[in-house]
């Protein structure tokens, strides 16, 4: 049971980072630790080897898809820091309170 | 204590401070530490789950590609931007509940349901990895693979320049 | 179901990305146009094999795509559509820095479109929805203006946020029942359970793709992302997505993995977010000056509309898909009349009043407009009223009659915004007698020619689906559109 | 010659034919369109004596009779000519007729003719298909036609504001009548199912007696806006505004009579109630009594034949409430004569000193004989000075009442002293001392003399047919009842007498009633205040809430909230679109609290399970 | 029989020809658009060979072989009034709207459109069928008044849309219930199986509530004198002479079949609406200074009645009902007709402004007060026959109650004859004194529509005939005699 106390915990963390960090770079690492703990419990979960439905739950099918979320995550951090470079270039900043041009 | 619970314990000892060093730190460099100690970390969990091709994964995309990406990213962003590296929060209460709510549903809604894994459960090693990514996940692995194609396309039109 | 082979099930995709890859190579040699055509050319490949699969009985292949009938046949009106918007944005693309990528990402937008459309498996869910999301930053950010910047900016933050929520419910589902990801092993695995980490998981999903719909409280990327994306950008990423992910989300929810879910839940969840939509979506539309972030507002209240369907359960897909199919049209000829106009009137500041008398001095344009306004307010005579018709209809059919009574309302209080472009567009300028507002073109406009032939195709077809079935009924529309 | 009287219809048909021509082809005519008009009432007079003829004759029964089914079954028009409606065909063919020939002279040739004598021949079409109609329905249709008439009639110089208001006043007190009318028939549908004469007269004993004499009272109504009896009776003085020979028709002679024929051809129905006979008499009695003090006040000629003539029919609904509906017709035609005589006269008088006005008239005798002399005959006749018409059918009048109700009676006899004492005043103004307008009067042209001396002629000698009257009427002729007589016409000598003092003025400028009690008299002018209270109390309050329900209840209440519910809209919609603050962290707490409350949601909805 | 189908299909032709051939020229269009109309009065004619004209229900091709066959069109007693109605108000429309010049193709293109669109309605034997061509009419009418309207056009063009389409969406919700409860949508199927409908007093109301909106009743009504003040002529003249009329055939055909029951309970509310329709609409007609404005309240009032014979209940009600119809659609569109003609010469429709226009225009005095005095209700004219019955009707169902109909009476007697007084009568404007009265072309609609006042007035079966027992089976179905 602790394995999702502790993956669940740095979800929301990150996800407080997220929500509460001025700077862009660090909710981009905010991100990170979602995505993160995110794939930590899906890995956890599979491999409680527990036999459902006559195959063994987890085995490479858990393993594989790990990799897959691992690869999306990094794709996903890369756009995010090439738009944070655009920003960055643009405003001159990466306060991202300062960014509320667009509303209404 | 069984040594399956101290590893544990280390493990998630670290993976906890990296995240809430990476949260909370003030200074751009104590944040890309913990980043690095929390991935660190996750790529440990993984070994000590026997998916030790998934944790060589994390260690080889993640400490070596992202983290690179993200010191690089701090560099270029930083250079350009005479802010000082001092990165603040703005801790509200909209937040604190919004992250706390959804920690507290989900753990209530599994907790009974969920057992711990338990080390060595997990019999794989890398040649049947390979057989279900290159089996019955083909069509995923291929998915992945335009899709990282659409991803180098778009960073390049967004980060590369005007001359084009 | 007889199985098909996963190959054929994803051929449409396949012939698209060769498209896609021809695009690329193209825009490397610097051959804009030619990578256009080349992308539209795949897309419009990929919508004619999609089409000729639709004959086939709906049937999951490979665990991890379901083909034929309905779901072939959206798949196959995603990349056409696609395919035409993507011609139509040619003037646009042809005048912007490395247009044929951008035309390449947009055939990835609208293939990844197409294969959550046709998805049987939460990590082909997944990584379609995060090629779908790469694409629609990319072109958001294309306009190269400080908002479009900020907005791609913010579409991220949220996009990934809405992602690992996914991976988060993928995670609780997958690590607890399944041995694969596929909704055949999922619902397996399940078994009729509908214990608390099943239903966290269905919220999870559910606010993953509802964020993708724009659905409130997930909407908050839309307004800015297309008011800032280049109107021909917008044209594609209105309207297409919401399309596959709709029925994404009606095989998810109501046939494939959580059917036995406590119907009550569905109907509160769906019913919440349908309703929340509506409401946000056509007051805060009352309440825009911009034409672009108007049509956002107006994407949410109809987005509303379509959360109706899942409410109600299965039988509501082939209505929910109908209504969708208009909006998708209709959004997309409303910002390709956009762009026409922003290449027409340069000084046009992108306000609805600011299309003054465009009706009169654009006469095409003009009909372009009235036909889309008049089919996202779902009057009879055009697409629109028989998606209402037939979404408002079933849940009058399942009894909920005040559902389909809020609904109409707001498509009544939505002619406020729509009313408001028609207004603008031909009862503005001098009073009668009258020329239009000083629409003397300004010497260097080169009118978005591409952008309005695109937009009066999509046209004929609002009026065609609007006119058949007085005569021919609606028994073709049950038939091509069954998800059975 | 008697077969033209089965052509019921044709007394409609034709002057309706003739009113189009005179109206298109007007222009063309020029002044030959009055003979064209005059054809219509000829062809009515007519077929009322080739009816009045066979009647005499002795055949029974409806002459000529049809109907045709008009609005599906039971609601029928029909048309039948009997004693009574050739009787009532006569005088309005007659008079018409006359009045034809007199306004051929009195109108200029600037005038707009075609309109005149097109709505002049319009109006005897109307008023015979309301006699000649064998229902209810045909009858209101007539009624409300001639109404129409005597709108546009009275508004004939509409570049006149008094005329165009008066025009309209009339309408509309008139219009309040036959909503009366329109409601008694309304019942007799839902009662009868059948709105013709016999079926109806058939039910009535059936009805109960409540609803019979609801209907009574509902006719009654109708009768009083057209003949206006008290308290409808304020648009008849206005009404003066019209040409003078369109009062002599429609005001003294025809129209107003229809409400007396209504009452006289419904009076199956009518006297089948005790109570509503009592009304009508009390009514009538009063209207008599009080038109008469009003009249002996006026300073305009025309005003106090107006008064005279609401006086002398409430004498006839007086006689009806008595119970005698034929002693009322007798007087009904003998006024028709010389009511429309004095009419006639007073017209040619403002033919030729141009004004209305009494105190700047007098000493015509010796300028207008023939005028004078007819008039004379005519204030007689009024007056009740044997042997002229009026002795005769008063008296009967007189002695019905008597034997109905004494105090009536009496009431009555004073009525008719007033009368007298007023139609001598007016004379006296007139005819005699030194003239005291401008210009040098003279006599009209000859088709201003015919007239005055043919009802001359008429006035004088219907007293004396009494009987061919009473019996096309329906009923029997009384002998003169030798007390009642001798008594009204001492009173009316006496009544002259005062009237002759009264009407004795000094030289030029004199105030034509320099009369001691000039308060009371200047109250009785104006129709004893009643029009100012019925300004008061209806027509002002009308105007008013009508502005009220526009301004304050459609346009403040129901328009507002319609716009308020678009306003209220646009306020929600800017404060949802304030939602969009613009701040991703925002946007992401927003996307985050969405999640957990679905979360709070499912786990709410599911704990059940 | 195709002549049926031919009402819809040869105005749409119309709009075709139209915008095919008279975009560039001010003149072009309008001739076009009249042949095209005249052709419509010539099909409807060649229908009364079939027996229209004696009630006989004629039916158009069936041309969906489909299970959903939407298309399918049938005149019968009910629609054939309201039909001639249209065929008669078509040409008229035109002939007002012959001196627009700007826009000319667009503006006949749209009043063929919104003549088809009105035979649709009265042809619609199919309830979704009814639905599509009930909201199709607000399209042109929104452009005609928003383009061609007068200073306040758009707000009146916005307010008018929203208002009636929010009344035809509780329709629609109401004509789903029907439609999806009771498995079919042809009008007669799904009347049949009535019965199987859950909740009929929801489906009467949600369906009365948009014919209420659009008669109008009198809390839902401020749309119609916005709406008239701001429209051109001719929009004025098919809105007043046919939108309206649409309330009140949709409550005959739809709502009181459907839910028989629940209209014999409704019957006292329809009175009331009815009542105070007649009296408050006569009322504001009576404090209004805008002449258009006055006609549109009038407009209010005499619908008013149509409410009240319809409460009655019975066959007779109903044809009163018919007759007012009929009636007003005659009455409303000439004296809108005569307003216009007086606005082009004056440019103002504010009765305090106008004096003695009898003497200066004294062909035009004629005809206005021939209008106002058939709006009045004048026997011998169209207006007489309705409302009497009206009041027989309304008297034999509600007795007393109906005296303020009686007072609602007086007061329209008042407005018609204060218009007349206020715009023909008192000395000549010295402002007005030199312009010109009609012309001849002005004439020939205004004659066409009181040449229909008086054959009405004088023989009211014409109309009676043509409902045949449409009525009858309707009054049979509510249970009344």
């Amino acid at each position: 049971m602790n394995l999702l106390v502790v993956a669940m915990l740095l979800f929301s963390v990150g996800l407080y980072g997220v929500l509460t960090r001025r700077d862009l770079v660090a909710v981009l690492a905010s991100i990170e630790v979602m995505l993160g703990s995110a794939t930590l419990l899906l890995v956890g979960l599979g491999a409680t080897g527990e036999m459902i439905a006559g195959t063994q739950v987890g085995g490479g099918t858990v393993e594989a898809t790990g990799v897959m979320i691992i690869v999306l995550a990094a794709a996903e951090a890369a756009i995010g820091l090439a738009l944070v470079v655009a920003v960055a270039r643009r405003f001159r900043t990466t306060r991202i309170d300062e960014l509320t041009g667009v509303k209404g | 204590m069984s040594i399956e619970s101290v590893v544990f314990a280390i493990l998630a000892g670290v993976a906890l401070a990296g995240g809430i060093v990476t949260v909370f730190a003030r200074d751009v460099t104590r944040m890309v530490i913990g980043l690095a100690a929390f991935l660190l970390s996750i790529a440990g969990f993984f070994v000590y789950w026997k998916a030790s091709f998934l944790g060589v994964v994390q260690l080889f995309v993640y400490v070596g590609g992202v983290l690179v990406l993200f010191v690089f990213a701090i560099m270029l962003v930083h250079r350009s931007t005479e802010g000082s590296p001092y990165l603040e929060t703005r801790h509200d209460i909209a937040s604190i509940t919004v992250a706390g709510g959804l920690f507290i549903m989900v753990v209530t809604a599994l907790k009974d349901f969920v057992h711990d894994p338990v080390a060595g459960a997990m019999v794989t090693g890398t040649d049947e990895v390979a057989a279900v990514l290159l089996g019955p996940m083909l069509t995923h692995f291929e998915m992945v693979g335009v899709m990282l194609l659409a991803v180098l396309v778009a960073v390049v039109i967004i980060v590369g320049g005007e001359e084009r | 179901m007889e199985t098909v082979s996963l190959a054929s099930a994803f051929a449409p995709h396949i012939v698209a990305v060769v498209g896609v890859a021809l695009a690329i190579m193209a825009d490397a040699f610097g051959r804009r146009a030619l990578a256009v055509f080349g992308a539209s050319a795949g897309l419009a490949g990929g919508a004619v094999v999609a089409g000729i699969a639709h004959g086939r009985p709906a049937a999951i292949s490979g665990d991890l795509a379901v083909s034929g009938a309905g779901f072939s046949v959206v798949s196959a009106v995603v990349l056409g559509l696609a395919a035409v918007v993507v011609i139509g944005s040619l003037g646009w693309l042809r005048s912007t820095p490395s247009g044929g990528g951008l035309a390449a990402l947009a055939a990835v937008v609208a293939i990844a479109a197409a294969a959550i459309a046709q998805g049987a498996d939460l990590l082909v869910l997944l990584i379609s929805l995060e090629a779908m999301a790469v694409g629609g930053y990319a072109l958001v950010w294309s306009a190269r203006t400080e908002a479009s910047t900020e907005a791609a900016l913010k579409f991220f933050v949220q996009g990934a946020v809405a992602t690992s929520l996914f991976v988060l419910g993928l995670a609780i589902l997958f690590g607890m029942y399944g041995a694969s990801t596929s909704y055949v092993w999922l619902r397996a695995g399940m078994a009729g359970m509908t214990a608390p980490p099943v239903t966290t998981a269905f919220v999870l999903i559910a606010v993953a793709l509802a964020y993708k719909l724009g659905a409130f409280p997930f909407h908050s990327w839309a307004p800015d992302a297309f008011e800032s994306a280049p109107p021909h950008a917008s044209a594609l990423l209105a309207g297409i997505p919401k399309l596959a992910v709709v029925v994404a989300l009606m095989f998810l929810f109501t046939r494939a993995v959580f059917p036995y879910i406590d119907p009550t839940i569905a109907l509160w969840v769906f019913g919440a977010l349908a309703v929340a939509s509506m409401a946000f979506g056509v007051f805060g539309g009352l309440a825009q000056r911009s034409y672009t972030r108007m049509l956002a507002y107006s994407g949410i209240a109809q987005v509303g509309y379509a959360l109706v369907a899942p409410a109600l359960g299965a039988p509501a897909m082939m209505a929910v898909a109908v209504l969708l199919i208009a909006y998708a049209a209709a959004a997309a000829v409303a910002y390709l009349i956009a762009g026409y106009v922003r290449s027409v009137r340069p000084e046009w500041d992108g306000t609805i009043a600011g299309l003054a008398g465009v009706g009169r001095s654009h006469p095409l344009a003009g009909a372009a407009l009235v036909v889309a306004m008049f089919s996202l307010v779902g009057m009879p005579l055009t697409a629109g009223f028989w998606g209402k018709f037939l979404v408002f209809g079933m849940a009058v059919s399942a009894g909920f009659w005040w559902l389909a009574l809020v609904g109409v309302l707001a498509s009544v209080v939505s002619f406020g915004y729509y009313g408001a472009v028609l207004k603008a567009a031909y009862f503005e300028g001098a009073d009668p007698g009258g020329q239009g507002a000083a629409d003397s073109p300004a010497p260097e406009t080169t009118p978005d020619v591409p952008a309005v032939t695109a937009a009066c195709v999509l046209t004929l077809v609002l009026l065609g689906i609007g006119v058949a079935p007085l005569f021919i009924g609606l028994r073709w529309v049950a038939t091509l559109l069954s998800f059975a | 010659m008697t077969g033209i009287a089965t052509y019921g219809w044709s007394v409609v048909a034709v002057p309706l034919v003739i009113a189009v021509l005179a109206a298109t082809a007007g222009r063309v005519l020029g002044t030959r369109v009055a003979a064209l008009a005059a054809l219509a009432p000829a062809w009515v007079f007519a077929v009322g004596v080739a009816a009045s003829a066979r009647v005499l004759a002795g055949e029974e029964g409806a002459i000529a009779s049809g109907s045709v089914e008009w609005l599906g079954a039971g609601l029928t028009v029909g048309w039948a000519i009997d004693g009574l409606t050739a009787l009532m065909l006569l005088v309005v063919g007659l008079v018409a007729f006359l009045v034809v020939v007199f306004s051929r002279g009195y109108l200029g040739p600037g005038e707009a003719l075609p309109r005149y004598f097109a709505v002049l021949a319009l109006f005897t079409g109307a008023m015979s298909a309301l006699l000649v109609a064998d229902g209810f329905l045909g009858l209101f249709i007539g009624w409300e036609l001639v109404g129409v008439c005597s709108y546009l009639l009275i508004g004939y110089w509409f570049t006149r504001p008094e005329a165009s208001t008066a025009a309209v006043k009339a309408f509309l007190t008139t219009r309040v009548g036959d909503m009366g009318l329109l409601l008694a028939l309304a019942l007799l549908w839902r009662e009868v199912g059948d709105l013709s004469y016999t079926a109806v007269f058939a039910a009535v004993p059936g009805m109960e007696a409540s609803t019979v004499s609801t209907i009574g009272l509902l006719l009654l109504v109708g009768a009083v806006g057209k003949s206006a009896q008290f308290p409808l009776h304020i648009w008849l003085p206005d009404a003066m505004e019209g040409p003078t020979p369109v009062s002599a028709l429609i005001h003294a002679a025809t129209m107003v009579a229809a409400g007396v024929f209504l009452l006289a051809r419904a009076w199956p129905v009518v006297g089948a109630s005790a109570d509503v006979q009592t009304i009508i008499l009390v009514l009538g009695g009063f209207t008599a009594i009080a038109a008469a003090g009003s009249a002996g006040a006026q300073r305009d000629i025309k005003k106090v034949l107006a008064y005279s003539t609401i006086s002398q029919l409430g004498f006839m609904f007086a006689a009806i409430g008595a119970g005698a509906w034929v002693v009322a017709m007798f007087h009904l035609v003998t006024h028709a004569a010389f009511k429309a005589l004095l009419f006639l006269g007073a017209g040619s008088v403002i033919h030729a000193t141009g004004t209305q006005r009494l105190d700047a008239m007098g000493g015509l005798l010796k300028k207008m004989p023939l005028t004078a002399g007819t008039w004379f005959v005519g204030a007689a006749a009024l007056a009740g000075i044997p042997p002229l018409s009026g002795f005769f059918s008063k008296d009967e009048v007189l002695h019905t009442v008597v034997g109905a109700d004494l105090g009536w009676g009496v009431m009555l006899f004073a009525a008719s002293t007033l009368t007298a004492f007023y139609i001598t005043r007016t004379t006296v103004l007139v005819f005699f001392g030194s003239y005291r307008g401008e210009g040098v009067p003279h006599e009209g042209g000859w088709d201003l003399r015919v007239p005055l001396v043919v009802l001359a002629a008429f006035a004088a000698a219907l007293g004396f047919a009494g009987g061919p009257i009473a019996e096309l009427a329906g009923g029997h002729h009384g002998e003169i009842d030798v007390l009642v007589a001798s008594i009204a016409t001492a009173l009316a000598v006496l009544g002259i007498a005062v009237g002759a003092v009264s009407g004795i003025r000094p030289k030029q400028g004199a105030d034509v009633t320099k009369l001691a009690f000039v308060g009371p008299l200047r109250w009785a002018r104006n129709g004893w205040g009643f029009d100012e209270i019925v300004r008061q109390t209806v027509t002002r309050p009308a105007c008013a809430t009508a502005r009220v329900l526009d301004r304050v209840v459609d346009r403040g209440v129901v328009d507002r909230s319609v716009e308020g519910v678009g306003a209220l809209a646009r306020l929600v919609g800017r404060g949802y679109s304030a939602l969009q603050s613009g701040d991703t962290q925002w946007y992401t707490t927003l996307l985050g609290a969405g999640t957990v409350a679905l979360l709070a949601l499912v786990a709410y909805l599911g704990r059940g399970v | 029989m195709l002549a049926v189908d031919l009402l819809v299909a040869v105005p749409l032709l119309g709009v075709a020809a139209v915008i095919a051939l008279g975009r560039g020229s001010a003149t072009r269009p309008r001739a076009i658009a009249l042949a095209f109309s005249v052709a419509f009065t010539a099909v409807f004619a060649s229908l009364a060979s079939a027996g229209v004209l004696t009630g006989t229900a004629v039916d158009g091709i069936r041309l969906a072989r489909e299970a959903f066959p939407f298309w399918t069109l049938r005149i019968d007693g009910l629609s054939a009034p309201l039909l001639a109605l249209t065929a008669v108000l078509g040409p008229v429309a035109v002939l007002a709207s012959w001196g627009v010049r700007e826009k000319a193709a667009a503006h006949h293109a749209l009043l063929l459109g919104l003549q088809a669109s009105i035979a649709g309605v009265f042809l619609a034997a199919d309830v979704i069928l009814l639905y599509v061509f009930w909201e199709a009419v607000l399209i042109p009418m929104y452009f005609l008044i928003g383009v061609w309207g007068h200073e306040d056009r758009r707000h009146a063009a916005m307010k008018f849309f929203i208002y009636t389409f929010a009344g035809s969406a509780f329709m629609l919700v109401g004509i789903l219930t029907a439609v999806f409860q009771t498995g079919h949508t042809g009008l007669a199927e799904v009347l049949d199986s009535a019965f199987v409908l859950g909740q009929p007093t929801l489906v009467f109301w949600l369906i009365a509530a948009g014919m209420l909106v659009k008669i109008p009743a009198v809390p839902v009504h401020t749309w119609l004198a916005d709406a008239h003040v701001e429209a051109p002529t001719a929009g004025s003249i098919l809105l007043a002479g046919v939108l309206l009329k649409m309330g009140g055939y949709g409550l005959l055909r739809l709502a009181l079949p459907i839910a028989p029951e629940v209209f014999e309970a409704a019957r006292p509310i329809l009175a009331v609406l009815g009542g105070v329709g007649i009296f408050y609409g006569a009322a504001l007609a009576l404090a209004q200074t805008d002449l258009k404005r006055l006609v549109a309240l009038s407009s209010v009032s005499h619908m008013g009645f149509v409410l009240l014979g319809i409460s009655a209940g019975t066959e007779r009600g109903f044809a009163a009902a018919m007759l007012v119809m009929v009636s007003h659609g005659l009455v409303a569109p000439l004296l809108f007709l005569l307003v216009g003609q007086l606005y082009d010469r004056t440019h103002t429709r504010d009765i305090e402004r106008f004096s003695g226009m009898g003497a200066t225009l004294p062909r035009w005095a004629t005809l206005f007060t021939f209008a106002a005095l058939a709006s009045l209700g004048l026997p011998g004219l169209s207006g007489f026959p309705g409302e009497f019955l009206a009041v027989v009707a309304g008297f034999g169902a509600w007795s007393y109650s109906i005296v303020p109909v009686m007072a609602g009476l007086v007061l329209a007697a008042a407005y018609n004859l204060r218009a007349v007084k206020g715009t023909l009568h008192g000395e000549i404007a010295e402002e007005w004194a030199e312009i010109s009265d009609i012309s001849a072309g002005d004439l020939v609609p205004a004659v066409v529509l009181a040449a229909c006042i008086v054959a009405l007035g004088v023989w009211p079966m014409f109309v009676l005939d043509m409902t045949g027992d449409a009525l009858a089976l309707i009054a049979a179905l509510a249970g009344g005699m």
